[in-house]
Formats: structure tokens, sequence, C-alpha cells
């Protein structure tokens, strides 16, 4: 409750000090697995988008790779071309390192732009439904459950076949990727919407909302302006997890068959091409693009953990 | 030997800035069958005190020094399973909410019966025949059926009976009652209180009584200990700390209390530590809207104004259910004056204030502002001009502010919405204002979390006045504060009231502060007025049995020092 | 009470009907099926024969409405592919997917709320913070290499277990169970865990944070204060309160672990339904994958009713009779 | 058994000498029907070679031997074939082959709803001599006629007609889509589509009992992985086909024998030859440069198959001058050489048809049909980028692969063909005449190549009885074909099959696996 005594405001102090030692900072800085994770997410990423600078090959030029670099164990010289590659190369002699570092890039693309889609998708129907409710709230999480009824590779299939259907037939391969960022998204919304709606009931009845109504503000005003902002901390939670989800999933839908071109392998076109060299004894070809999945999606979880535990008040 | 000694008791939070003293060197006493208050406002310590009786201090709270011993046996610093041992049996504690202290999912005859054999052991059938005994001494009618129910059958008065039959489970030797009628209504706080005193007497049950309640004090305990910043400022026996404070502290916590007996013109400033911030009324004045408040025709009309909420949601119309929150009320609010609305909690007269907010719409009757009927406007530029001229201040400090807004955005909300002005002129008029309501304008950089109870209020009372209103609506505006802090907002409302000539509807529980604020007060109940009074009419003899019966039921504060006071001339 | 499941069931039809719609509109995108329904020799007359034969040269929503006249006599015509009727196909293939999913999902749930609960009560403990890293593990790596990776390990490396299939199975009435025969149950291990493993996380999570909020509400501090012991406390008040939430979720999960058998069971080799669809798709086998999907949502819709209900078995203050007196 | 062996004679003596075994197999797909006139394709075909038979069938080398005919010749110039029927042959269910039996068989899959219906389009009539004789009359001479039966199985007309089985049923299906009954060396005891099929020995076969088996299993296993790692760990004796990327893992492993084989399916780059311009490309209304033979000159020069068959097939297979292998009949050693890997050329030869600097354009491909199909998919791109032509690549699965073809959905194509007759006749057919709906030809041949002297000596050669003057016209449209660079042959898809190293058996060309040459050691 209050202090007994009011005491004068102390002069504020910047921004930042003000965020540094604020208890979100604070517990950051006490956590050594957030940090560590945020570290390897940082690098990562930061790979990925200086891909060009950083690789020593480009792997989606074709006219630069040589078929018989192809299957060079990694460090050691291949036995035709004499050339040696970091992490080897696969079957298109690609060298994996830099495929790698390309391929991250396309996954990462795929999984942010999927999930920021998936959010704003979830958010808007989940504050759409937690306030104005009756009919249209129904509506919306009957539909939530159709879609929790496709499984993410049958969306992701009728997706592709749709585009497929409507897309003239040239500018197939670039809307690939598109296709699995709306397929994903599509999968993913319903628990943003979910949890926003969840946020949002309860916000939606606390009295600086009937103060904003009482001024005489709007509806879309109340809901983006006022409630929003009061129930993004869950939904930061769940972004940060389902980053992870989507690019996993991205795998999975390469897995099936419907993903990145192989021309232009992401992280998880490389393990589904990969995964069938496991017992021909070039592991190389699923390890290493497996090692840095995993590196990422586990990072990405351990923040999103993190997070869940700083982001609860009641946790400090 | 005193039943429960507590000697130099100092308990310590190491926090990540400073190690924060939440009890500082405290001694206390309970002798059996006495209630021993401990009273003083937030943040004063007397929580902690019962929490590190039980042995039930959080992380990372801790006992740094002292002792406490329970009939001449040491406990504090016993181990886990000890400790445990002795709460329930010899020590035992009630909570504030009754509602959230039982376990909504298990009934009440399961939570009794656990307990019972957790501590005693014993059969079934013992265990029942027990709990059955305990319900009816708690006075909860027809025990058998009662016993099977769940917790959210109960009345709030009869969950915290319910509450107190655990407590007695296994015959503790003391109770710690912990704030245990804060969130009941005055009629039920009263039978509450009256329980716990036969309990105490009739088994010699030692009983802390922890409140910021002056009144239920004065009513309830024998001895009465102050705290204030963890440390004891006075103790002694009831009658005498509060007859004739000699602490300047308690002095100035009882100034605060406001009477049922006498109306005061303001309550007396002695504010102790803090320093006083200064709320600019004046200033304010200087240019407000000159208003003609001829008390004689009213600025609002009330007429048979209605309201059913839905209770039960059906397929079909005919197996929904309603509620009347309201039920055909009809009064008039004359210009210039503070008029009262009382009842308790479910009377609807919160729902009443919501209307004429206009955030609930109305399902019948009319409600008239200046002539004009407002109950069912639709266009747009209509419903502003209202709305500009109607503010309200919220019950809860804590939630009426947008915790992820800062607070100069929250104040000029409503001049940005009304457009009442541009650019760099909203920032002054934002800043003159916090500066009036004596926060200073650089607390506008701040967000909400970052200030006191009271400083909130005053920032809703900023963002109220943001628009220049004639008209403001208070729904129970201090009843989340401390008394001192009361006092301030209390006073400033007045100030308002008298200086820039607004009418206030003030809705309040709380009888005492109706008192000193209303000109003239509605009582409500289940949705009805049921009397409508001058407030010193309404005090001096009441019409009505339900209004007497209120007013027999609010404690008693005839022995409570009145030096510093001056009533109403 | 009962006008609720009343409406329920009727959003619930409404769904099936759109699912359904869906369903159809995608077919036509999946594929042809026409090039797997003839040889090499094949000619376009007969390609067009065959289309009309199947009915494919109608609008979609005319076979729709075909395929919905049907369906609703629990006739959901012939597969293309084996030219036996859907239902007995997927009346045998039922089992073996109903198998994997309650055996996994029983592991999910048992290990999944044991987990949360001791990672919730041991919350600052070394082992507890091991367990949730590790377990993320589960979820961050996809399904597909993690059974991959078993396989390899424990019935190439280790010759332990077999690697497809499930085993000897034994006819009850016309149900094929595995867990009769040995190899029938060693067979169902590895698929198990792999399809188990990223639920078992998920309800674990939960079940953990649920838990933390609940052992600070104050009915628990007041357990406390009534000298209740731990054990009586977390297992006895804090568990049934984390349920509440806990039974949604979970209900979902159970629901999903059904469409994650996809993915399981072809690299298993599994012969469920998800086995069948994914065949179905590849050959394009329109009512199989009609059927399937029909089920899939029956299924949902009907775990999501039952969730309702639970809801109402758990927490008495849903219940009709609740109101305070 | 041994009993029943011994009762036959002493020629069994070899077999029965080695003690009864179980055997398991898997292959990717499952057979998808057990009706041997309902669908005309490979896996069918393979599987139900060993539960029926035709008049004749195929040894480990090809060669055409007596089966249910004991011999045959040719009746009159060519009118037709007069086949001698073996006699004492019982079906599974125990009823006797006759010539009804081939009467029958013959209308069933010659009929409307057959998909083997095109095997049949030379004969004009069946007729029943006697019971053990049948002439079956073609419209032209026909001297590969018997050669090109050996995949038309014998039903028994009482069995299929009992059953109403009497007219194949692809969509609905019927009895005969799930039961069988035929005279082959195994009779099918147990079937559950897509899960196994169970194979047993048919007591009353009329054949050299080779085998040991006493129970076959076959199980669909999708995905190549598992099924490697089924046969490592010892749940399946033998899988078909090997990812060819594990065959040196698995030749390490002392437990497992690869075998290998030269399939008769080669893989070629097809072109659209009709279409005026490109429809993958960045440069819009430039006239199709795949209508230049040069172009596809140059495509072929710049396609170094030695680097793929070195790395992608792991030196599995062999380069492929022609539409069909080495192996097959019909093909034209005089043009054995295939255009040499040599960029310089195929610059400029881009350079002499105008396209010095290159053009982009549509390379469509299966990624679920042939061995690593996709992966040679890349590699072309990457060659071709080479000389400065870019391709994009779109890789599908055939379900969307050949709808995607019919409509013209390409630039350049990706195919493989398995000549069903094992002579060089039947690309033709099917490839390289010019697309004609009623007379049957160039059903495959997408792009639409057309040249009028192919499809004048097609129809002599399909009716030219003399080996020699045959063998020169098929020379002389191997030329055209490769002058024209019609296709871009690239190599001859491997055969590798997994078994466990106890297993001995005969792997032919036809990548068709038959139990009745399996030990079980």
């Amino acid at each position: 409750m209050t202090d007994t005594i009011e005491t004068p405001s102390a002069p504020t102090k910047s921004r930042f000090s003000k965020f540094w030692d604020g208890d979100f900072a604070w517990s950051f800085r006490h956590s050594p697995v957030a940090i560590i994770a945020s570290l390897v997410v940082l690098v990562l990423v930061l790979s990925a988008v200086f891909a060009p600078l950083i690789a020593p090959y480009n792997p989606f030029d074709p006219a630069s790779l040589n078929l018989m670099n192809g299957f060079t164990p990694p460090g050691t010289p291949n036995a035709f071309t004499q050339d040696t590659f970091l992490l080897g190369t696969d079957d298109q002699g690609r060298d994996v390192f830099s495929t790698i570092l390309y391929g991250m890039r396309i996954s990462l693309f795929v999984g942010v732009s999927a999930v920021l889609l998936a959010m704003i998708i979830g958010i808007v129907l989940g504050l759409v439904a937690a306030y104005f409710g009756g009919w249209i709230e129904t509506l919306i999480m009957r539909v939530a459950d159709v879609q929790l009824t496709f499984p993410a590779i049958l969306v992701a299939m009728l997706i592709f076949g749709i585009a497929k259907g409507v897309t003239p037939p040239e500018y197939r391969n670039e809307m690939a990727i598109y296709v699995l960022i709306i397929a994903i998204a599509l999968s993913d919304w319903v628990q943003f919407a979910r949890v926003v709606r969840g946020a949002a009931l309860v916000e939606k009845n606390k009295e600086y909302v009937q103060a904003a109504r009482l001024i005489g503000r709007g509806s879309f005003p109340i809901m983006f302006r006022h409630i929003l902002p009061n129930v993004l901390s869950p939904v930061l939670v769940i972004a940060t997890i389902s980053l992870a989800l989507a690019i996993i999933a991205e795998a999975t839908l390469s897995f099936l068959g419907v993903g990145a071109p192989p021309t232009q392998p992401s992280l998880g076109t490389l393990i589904r091409i990969g995964q069938g060299f496991l017992f021909s004894g070039e592991w190389w070809i699923l390890f290493f693009p497996a090692c840095t999945l995993l590196a990422l999606a586990l990072s990405v979880n351990l923040l999103g953990d993190w997070l869940r535990d700083a982001l609860n008040p009641k946790l400090r | 030997m005193s039943l429960l000694t507590i000697n130099d008791l100092t308990v310590e939070f190491p926090t990540r800035r400073q190690l924060f003293t939440a009890v500082d060197h405290v001694d206390l006493s309970v002798e059996p069958g006495e209630i021993h208050g401990l009273v003083g406002e937030s943040g004063a310590g007397k929580s902690t005190i019962g929490a590190a009786i039980m042995g039930l201090l959080d992380r990372p709270g801790r006992i740094a020094s002292g002792t406490i011993k329970l009939s001449g046996d040491e406990i504090s610093g016993l181990d886990a399973d000890a400790m445990r041992g002795l709460r329930g049996k010899k020590i035992s504690m009630i909570f504030q909410d009754p509602l959230t202290s039982l376990n909504p999912l298990f009934t009440v005859r399961e939570q009794l019966t656990e307990t019972i054999q957790a501590h005693l052991g014993g059969t079934d059938a013992e265990a029942n025949q027990r709990a059955r005994d305990l319900i009816d001494r708690v006075g909860i009618p027809d025990p058998d059926t009662r016993l099977d129910q769940y917790p959210h059958q109960f009345s709030g008065g009869m969950r915290q009976r319910v509450v107190i039959a655990l407590a007695l489970c296994t015959e503790p030797d003391v109770i710690i009652a912990d704030e245990p009628t804060t969130a009941l209504d005055v009629s039920v706080q009263a039978q509450i209180l009256d329980l716990i005193k036969e309990l105490a007497q009739e088994r010699q049950v030692g009983v802390i009584l922890i409140t910021h309640d002056m009144g239920v004090i004065a009513d309830t305990t024998d001895k009465v200990t102050v705290m204030y910043a963890g440390k004891v400022v006075e103790t002694g026996p009831t009658s005498q700390v509060m007859g004739q404070p000699t602490h300047e502290y308690t002095k100035s916590l009882i100034a605060a209390v406001p009477r049922p007996t006498l109306k005061l013109h303001r309550f007396p400033q002695i504010s102790y530590g803090g320093r006083e911030t200064r709320f600019a009324v004046e200033d304010m004045a200087r240019h407000w809207p000159k208003v003609d408040n001829d008390t004689s025709k009213p600025v609002f009309e009330i007429r048979n104004l209605t309201k059913k909420f839905l209770q039960r949601k059906g397929l079909l119309p005919w197996d929904r259910t309603y509620f009347t929150a309201v039920d055909d009320v009809s009064f008039d609010i004359r210009a210039g004056e503070v008029f009262g609305v009382v009842g308790e909690s479910g009377s609807g007269k919160s729902t009443v204030a919501r209307m004429i907010a206009g955030l609930y719409p109305v399902d019948g009757g009319t409600i008239t502002f200046d002539g004009q009927v407002v109950s069912d406007l639709t266009n747009r530029a209509a419903l502003d001009a209202y709305r500009k001229n109607i503010q309200m201040i919220f019950q809860d400090p804590y939630s009426s502010l947008n915790p992820r807004m800062r607070v100069d955005d929250i104040v000029a909300e409503p001049i940005r919405h009304h457009k009442l002005m541009e650019g760099a002129d909203v920032k002054r008029r934002v800043d003159e204002l916090l500066d009036q309501v004596g926060l200073g304008h650089e607390a506008g950089l701040k967000f909400p979390h970052e200030f006191s109870g009271g400083q909130r209020q005053r920032i809703s009372i900023a963002r109220a006045l943001a628009t220049q209103p004639r008209f403001l609506i208070c729904d129970e505006p201090t009843s989340a504060l401390d008394v001192s802090i009361q006092a301030q907002i209390l006073n400033i409302l007045k100030d308002l009231q008298e200086h820039l000539g607004l009418t206030l509807l003030f809705i309040s529980h709380d009888l005492p502060v109706v008192r000193q604020m209303c000109d003239r007060v509605a009582v409500m109940k289940q949705g009805k007025v049921v009397e409508l009074q001058e407030t010193n009419a309404l005090f001096a003899n009441p019409q009505t049995e339900y209004a007497s019966e209120l007013l027999r039921l609010m404690p008693k504060l005839d022995d409570l020092s009145t030096d510093g006071l001056e009533a109403e001339v | 009470m009962f006008a609720y499941i009343v409406r329920r069931m009727l959003q619930s039809v409404i769904v099936l009907l759109v699912v359904g719609l869906v369903a159809f509109s995608m077919f036509r995108f999946v594929g042809d099926p026409i090039d797997n329904m003839l040889g090499q020799e094949r000619t376009q007359a007969d390609i067009d024969r065959l289309r009309t034969e199947l009915g494919l040269d109608q609008p979609i929503p005319v076979q729709y409405y075909k395929f919905l006249k049907e369906a609703v006599q629990g006739n959901f015509g012939v597969s293309y592919r084996q030219g036996r009727p859907v239902s007995t196909i997927i009346a045998e293939r039922a089992p073996a997917t109903l198998e994997l999913a309650f055996v996994s999902g029983f592991l999910a749930i048992t290990m999944g709320i044991a987990l949360g609960v001791f990672t919730a009560i041991r919350r600052q403990g070394v082992a507890a913070n091991i367990i949730m890293t590790v377990s993320l593990i589960g979820v961050s790596l996809p399904t597909f290499l993690i059974g991959i990776l078993l396989i390899y390990i424990f019935s190439v490396e280790l010759d332990l277990l077999p690697s497809f299939g499930r085993g000897e199975t034994v006819m009850i009435g016309n149900w094929s169970t595995g867990f009769l025969t040995t190899s029938g149950l060693k067979a169902l291990i590895l698929p198990a865990i792999t399809l188990g493993l990223y639920q078992m996380t998920l309800i674990m999570r939960l079940v953990r944070s649920e838990m933390l909020e609940v052992l600070r509400a104050d009915y628990v501090r007041f357990a406390r204060a009534r000298g209740l012991s731990d054990r009586v406390i977390n297992f006895r008040h804090a568990l049934k309160n984390t349920m509440v939430p806990v039974i949604t979720i979970t209900g979902l999960q159970l629901g999903s672990i059904i469409a994650f058998a996809i993915i399981t069971e072809t690299v298993f080799q599994w012969p469920g339904v998800g086995l069948l669809f994914i065949n179905a798709i590849q050959f394009v086998d329109i009512p199989v994958m009609a059927a399937y999907l029909m089920l899939i949502s029956v299924m949902f819709v009907s775990i999501n009713l039952i969730v309702d209900l639970l809801y109402y078995a758990i927490d008495p203050r849903l219940r009709v009779d609740a109101r305070a007196t | 058994m041994i009993l029943r062996n011994s009762a036959i004679g002493i020629a069994m003596l070899a077999a029965t000498s080695v003690q009864a075994a179980d055997f398991k197999w898997a292959s990717t797909t499952d057979p998808q029907t057990m009706d041997p006139h309902a669908v005309n394709s490979a896996p069918v075909l393979g599987f139900l070679n060993n539960v029926y038979e035709g008049l004749v069938r195929r040894d480990k080398d090809m060669s055409v031997q007596p089966a249910l005919a004991v011999s045959w010749e040719p009746i009159g110039e060519g009118d037709g074939w007069r086949f001698k029927l073996r006699e004492g042959v019982t079906f599974h269910d125990g009823s006797t082959f006759d010539a009804q039996d081939v009467l029958f068989s013959y209308q069933r899959a010659s009929g409307e709803a057959a998909d083997t219906r095109s095997w049949f389009a030379p004969v004009s009539e069946v007729i029943v001599v006697d019971d053990y004789t049948v002439d079956i009359m073609t419209t032209a001479p026909n001297p590969l006629f018997p050669s090109s039966i050996a995949n038309w199985m014998i039903m028994d007309q009482g069995w299929t007609e009992a059953n109403d089985a009497a007219v194949p049923d692809k969509e609905a299906g019927n009895f005969a889509t799930i039961n069988a009954n035929g005279t082959g060396a195994f009779k099918v005891t147990e079937r559950e589509p897509g899960l196994k099929t169970v194979l047993e020995p048919h007591e009353g076969w009329w054949g050299d009992v080779e085998h040991n088996i006493t129970r076959a299993e076959f199980n669909p296993i999708q995905n190549p992985a598992t099924a490697v790692a089924a046969l490592l760990s010892g749940d399946v004796d033998m899988i078909n086909p090997v990812p060819i990327q594990d065959v040196a893992r698995l030749q390490e492993d002392v437990d497992i024998e690869v075998i290998q084989g030269i399939e008769a399916r080669v893989i070629m780059l097809g072109f659209d030859h009709e279409a005026e311009t490109l429809k993958y490309t960045d440069d819009e209304g430039k006239p199709n440069p795949f209508r230049d033979p040069r172009v596809r000159k140059a495509v072929a020069k710049a396609v170094n198959v030695d680097a793929i068959l070195a790395t992608i097939m792991r030196g599995n297979a062999e380069a492929a001058s022609q539409l069909v292998s080495p192996a097959m009949s019909g093909y034209s050693s005089a043009h054995a050489e295939r255009p040499a890997f040599d960029v310089e050329g195929a610059k400029a030869l881009l350079a002499e048809a105008g396209y010095a600097d290159g053009f982009s354009f549509g390379l469509k491909c299966p990624n679920d049909r042939y061995l690593n199909d996709e992966a040679v998919c890349q590699a072309v791109v990457s060659m071709l980028a080479q000389i400065g032509i870019t391709a994009e690549l779109e890789a599908m699965p055939v379900r969307n692969y050949w709808p995607e073809l019919r409509e013209d959905n390409y630039d350049m194509y990706l195919l493989g063909w398995s000549p069903g007759t094992f002579d060089a006749e039947h690309p033709v057919r099917f490839l390289v005449a010019t697309p004609n709906e009623e007379k049957k030809l160039g059903s495959w041949n997408f792009g639409g190549f057309s040249n009028a002297r192919v499809d004048e000596l097609l129809p002599a050669i399909q009716s030219e009885l003399d080996e020699t003057k045959r063998q020169a016209m098929l020379d002389e449209v191997a030329k055209i074909i490769q002058d024209e660079q019609v296709y871009v042959p690239m190599y001859v898809q491997p055969l590798v099959w997994g078994t466990r190293s106890n297993i001995e058996l005969t792997q032919r060309p036809d990548n068709f696996f038959l139990l009745r040459w399996v030990t079980v050691n």
C-alpha cells in the first residue's frame, strides 16, 4: 500500500540509467543463463545479417559452385580439387559454413516475419474479441478452433497450393519464402490471440480504462493506446518462444518437402538434405546445421524462459 | 508471566539496494484473554510482526535480533517442523481477505477436518463433529448443509467466520488477526469484531489485532501499540492512548480520523515526519470559468434510474436471469453542493455514479443535466460537450492510472482529446496542473508506479480538473488510503468545491467521512434509495430502520481525543 | 449448463462444416491423382475419362456437397489408392495412432506434471534449473530429427529397439493392439518418446509457472499458518488449483499430438492414420484426406468440449448451483 | 515341404538341402493393387511377378523364356503368334490353367478399364485353338510381340468371375485389388495395403524351386533413412533401393551386401520445342532459344556427366548417349558417343546461335521420382551457370510434376524413361514421335518435337521382322535424335539393393525383385 509520507519527487534520472538499475535490467545482469543465451543469439543473428561479409563463398550463386568439391570433409583437402573447407561441403560442393550463414539468414527472416505476422493478427483479433465480446468474440474464438484443427503442415500445403494456383509460374520461387511465412504465421496466431484476449479481459475492467472512456476516447484508441501496452509482456514471452518454434516449423516443413527452394537452402532445408547423409559418413552436412539450429532455438527459448520470470512482478 | 512476549524484535529485508528494517527493536506482550491492538499506517511494519511470530516471513526477510516467547518458551528460530507444530496449534492467524484466504476448490468441511486432523489426529468422525461445533460456534446458521459448501457460496461475513473457525480449530493460545475486517461492510465488521471479543473472553485466547482503523482499535482492543516506520511510538491501555495521546504521531493520527459526531471545517494538518505538500487551489481558481451556483436549481435531475445486469446467460432469452443493480432511483443534485451516496457493497451506489458518468448505458429512467437529457445522448459532439463538464475520481489509485503512460500524458489526454489546446500550451497547462496539485511539474516525466497512493490520487485529481469540469464524481476516493492521506485528499476536495464552485457527487461506505464531506446524503440499499436527508439531520435522527442500524453499527469514537479539531461554524 | 453445451455443440458443427469446405478447396491444389492411377502408357483420353469418373471435373462446392451427403451416413467414399472404403482403412489404422497418442500423451502428462511441480517447488534448486534447461532441448530440435537420431542411436548403434513399424500386433475384435506383445511394446518406445517429448516440455513449463502463481496465493499462506505440512499444501491445495488452467492447454496439446503424429509416423513408418494421410497426400487420395481432416476436427472439437466440461468438474465456482447465499 | 519336394523329384534336393527360412524386405512404395491389369506401373508389375505369370517370362539376364507357354512360333507372314500352353499348371486356389484363362485374361487386360490395354494395340484377336493352344493375331507383323507381353499376367477366369472382378476397377477397386490368385511361385496369404504383404510358396508350382523361403513379408518404408536403419539393425533382410549416398557405409558393414546394377531407366533433360518464347525468363518476349539445336547441343556439352556420376551418384551409374541403355535390344552401338564436357565449346555454340551473353530460363524437376533427382537438377543448374545461362530451378513432388509438364509449364525439364519392352523402339514411340492422340503416339513427348523422318521410320521399325534391317532403321533414328539433340541423355540410373550378407538373390535390370531366386543361408 502507500507510504505514510509524501516524499518530494526526486529529480528524474536519465532514461537509460533508470532502465539500467530497474529490476528488469538487474535481474538480467544477475542471470548468467540470460546473458550467455542473448550473447549466442546476438552472435548468430549478426553473423547471419553480415553473412555476405563473413562467408568465404556465396552458396546461392550457382556459377561459383564446383560439383567436384562435393562431400569434402571439414578441414581436409578435396580429393579432386584440393580445396579445403572449414566445415566441409555438401552434395553440391557448397561450403557448409557459408551455406549455414546464408541459410540462417533465411530461417531468421522467415521466423521473425512469421512471428511478427502471427503477433499482429493475434493481438488485433484477441483485443477485438476481449473488448467487444458477444458474437464477435465467439466467432473469433471458433475460428481459432478451426485453426487449431489444422496441423501447420496442412496449412502450409494449403497455402502453397493456393499460391501456386494464383501466382503466375515465373514468380513461384520468389514466392516460396513468403508462403512459408504466411503458413507458419497462420498456424501460430491463435496462441497470441488467446493470451491477449485473456489479459485484455482483465485490463478491460481496470479503472484506467473507465477513466479513458469517461474522457470520451473511442474504442480503438482505448484498445491500442491503453490496453495493448499493458498486455504486451505475456505477448513478448510467447513471441520469443514461438520464434524458436517458427524456425523449427520451417525446418519441419522443409523436411516434408514444402520449404525454401533447394538452390537457396534455409537451415531447415540443410538439415533435410543432411539427414540423408546421416548413415553415409558425411556427418558434417547434418551435424553443423543441426548444431546451429539447436544453439539458436535453445538460446532463444532460454531467453523466453528468463523473460517469463523477469516480467512476472510476483516472482521478484 | 504473559502469554506472548516479544523482546527487542528487529526484522530486516535485505533488498538489492539497501537493507530495509521493517521492524525496529519492538517490545510487545499479550496476556491471555487480552486483545492487543497493533495500529499504524501501511508500511509501519505491523503485519511484519505478525508474520515474524508465525515464522512466515517472506524471503528474504529475517529476524535480525530479539526474541519471541510463547508462554515462556523461545519460539523464534525454531526449525521448520517444530514451527509447523506450533502454527495452527498454539498460534493461528486470520487474514484480511476471507475470499482469497480460503481454497476455492475445497469444501469448508474438507478444509476444517484436514487442519484438525493435521494437529489433533483422531478419526474422521471426531474431526467432523469438531468441525460442526466450530461452524456452529462462530455463528453460521445450519452448519450441516453449510459444511459441505464451497467458499464462494458464502457471503463475505460468513466467509470470515469460516476463517475464524479454521483459526480456532485446535484451541490456539494466541490468534493474530491481520486486518480481519478491512474487506467487510460496516455492519458485518461490527459482528465479526464482537465474535472475536467473545472468543477471546471465553477461551482466554490472546489476540493481536492488526489494523489501520482507529475506530476498530477504539471499539475492540484492551491495549494498543502505535507503530510508525517499524518503531513503537506509543503503547498502553487503549482508552489512555486514544484519549490522551502523548506522542506527536499518535496525535496527528487521531486528529485525522473523521468523526461521526462533530463536523469539521477542515482536517487539522498536523503532519508527522513528511513535509506537507501544498495544494494551490487558489492559483487554480484564478483562471477558472466562473459559474453561478444558484443552489435553488438542480444540476442533475435523476428520474427512475434503473440498471439490470445479465446474471446467467442462456441460449434463449427466457432462460437468462438478470439482477437489478439500480432499481427506480430518483434524486436531484443542486448546483455547488456535495451530494453523498452511502450504502454497503452491492447497494448499487457505484453503478449510479457510473451511469451518471455515462460509463454504463441506462436501462430505464432519465438523467438530466442542466435541463438537457443526457442519458440517451448518441451524437458524439453533444456527448463530448457533456463529458467535458463531468469528471471522476476513482477508488483505487493503483488501477485508475495507466501504468504504461507517463504522468504528463495521462493528464494531457483529456485536454488533447477535447482539443482544448495545442502543442506547447498543452505542456504548459499540464505542468501548471501538476504544480497546483502539489506534485511539481517534473513529476510529469515519471510513471505512476513511482508515486505513493496519495500522490497518485493527486494525479487523478489533476487529470479530472484538466478539462475544467463543473461536476466531479468521487467514487470512494479515499477508501484505499491511510487516514492521514485521506485527511489531505478530503481537504483538497473541500477546497475544490469551495473555491472552484464545483458540484460533487460523493460515493462512500464510510459514514464518518460522509458526515465530514456532504451537504445531503442518499442512503442506498439493494439498488433503492431508502432515505435522503440533509447530512446533519440524517445523523441526528434517521428516518428509516436501515439508516439507524447503519449509524448504530458504525464505530464510536467518543473517547478519541479531540484537541486540535475546530468544529464547523 | 445444458444451454451452454447445446450452444457449444452448434458452434462445433459449424466449425466442422468450415473445416470440410477449407479441406475440399485445398485438395485441388495438393496435386493431381490421375498420374498415380494411370501407368506410363496412358493417353490423354484415359486421363479425361478417369477424371469424369472421379467427378473431379465438377466444381468444388458440388464435390463437397456430395462428400457431405455421403459422410453423414458414415460413408467417406473409396480410396483412390487402395480401392477400398476409406472408413475401413481408417478403422484399420486408427488403433495404431490412438495407442501411440495415448502412450505419449500419458508420458507427457505424468512426466510433465511431476517435473513441473518439482521445478516449481525447488525453484532455486540446481536440479530444477538443469531440468528446465535440458527440457528445452526437446523443443529446440525438429521432431523428425529427434526421431532419426533416436533410431540411429537405439536401433542402429545399440540395436536395442526396432527401427520401424509397430512389431507384432494382436487383434481384439477389430482393434489391433501392440500392447500385448513384447515386440509391440518395444516398438512403441521410440515413437512414443519422439512424439511425447515436445508436449511434455510444454506441459511441464505450464505447470511450473501456474504452480508458482498458486504458491503465492493467500490461501496457501493461510494453509501454512494453519500448520499444514508442505506435502499437503503442495500436492493437495496448490496442485489442484494449478490444474484448472493446465487442463485447457493440456487438452489442446493432446489434440495436437494426433496432428504431430504425422511426422513421427513418417519417420518410424508407424502404420497409423498420420502415415496414411501423408501417403494420401503423396497420391492425392482425396477421399482419405477428406476423411482424415474430418476425423481430426471432430477429435479437436470434442476435446474442446470435454475440456470445458472438466472445468465444471474441477472448479466448483463454475457450477450452476453456485450462488452466494 | 521336404516331403513334397522329394515327391516331385531330385531336381529339388539342392534347394531343400538348405533349411527353410523367413524373409523380410522393404521398398519405398507399396504396390497399390494386387490386380495385374489395373495399374501399369513398375512397383505393381514387379511385385506381382512373384504371384502371377505370363505366357512368357524374363530370365535373370532379361532374356525371354517360356512360362505358361512352353513354346511359340509366328503364324504365316507375321499374321500373329501361336502359343503352346503348359499343361498341369494350377492356380493358387487349385483350379487348373487352360486356354480359356488366356482368352479371358486377354479380354480383361485389353478392356476399356484396363491400364494395360496399350500393350495389345497391335493385337487384332485371340483365338483358342484347343485347351492348350492359343493364337494371337496381330494387325501388322510384330517380331517383338512375345517379349512385349512378359508382364501380361494370366488370371483364373473362374476365380475372377466368381468374385465378380471380371473387370479391373482402378477407382472403386474390387476383390482382385486386395486378393490374388495366380500361378506364380508365391501366393498372397496376408495383405494390409500400405503396411505389409505376406507371401508363402505355392506348393503346386510347376517350376523348379530355387529358393528356400517359407514365408516372405514385404513392408513399404518411405523414409530412406529409416529403411537403411532397418537393414542395418536387421529388421529387414533386403531393401530396394539403397540411397546412393549410403552405399559406401553399407559396404563397410560386414553383415550387409550391396548389389548394384544398371537399370533400364535413362535420365535425360527435355526441352520445349514448340513454344515461341521462354516462360520463365527475365528477358521477356525473346524467342525460345531451345528451338535452336545449337543451344541444345551447348547444353549437352555444358553438363559434366562424369562429375555428377562421381559425386552425386558416387560412381554407381553409367553415362548415357541414347534414350536407352546398352543393355536394351536395338541399342545403336554406332552412336555410343555422348558429347564431351566442354565449356568453351558450349560457349562457342551459344555465341554462334546468338546467345553469347546467355539467357535465363526455368528448369522443372521432380524431387521424389528418381534417385537424387533434385540434387542432379541443382548440379545441372550450376553447370549451366558456368556457360552463362541461368536456370531457375523448381523442384516438386511428382504428384504436381506431371500435371505441370502436361500444362507446358517449363522451359527445360528432367525426365527418366525405362522402356517397358526393353527395346529401343519404345522411347521413340513415346518420347520422339510427333504427338498423335488416336495413333497413341508421342504421348510423353511434352516438348512436342516433331521430325517427319522419325514418324516415317517408326511404323516400319515396329513391323520389321529382319533384325539387321530393323537395327539399321533404329540406328538412323538414334542418329537423328543425337544430331537434333532432341533430349540430353545424362546417365543410366543405377540399381542399388542392399541385403543382409546371408541372403543370395538375383537383381534384374528392370528392377524387378523375384523371390524365386532368393536363398537365405
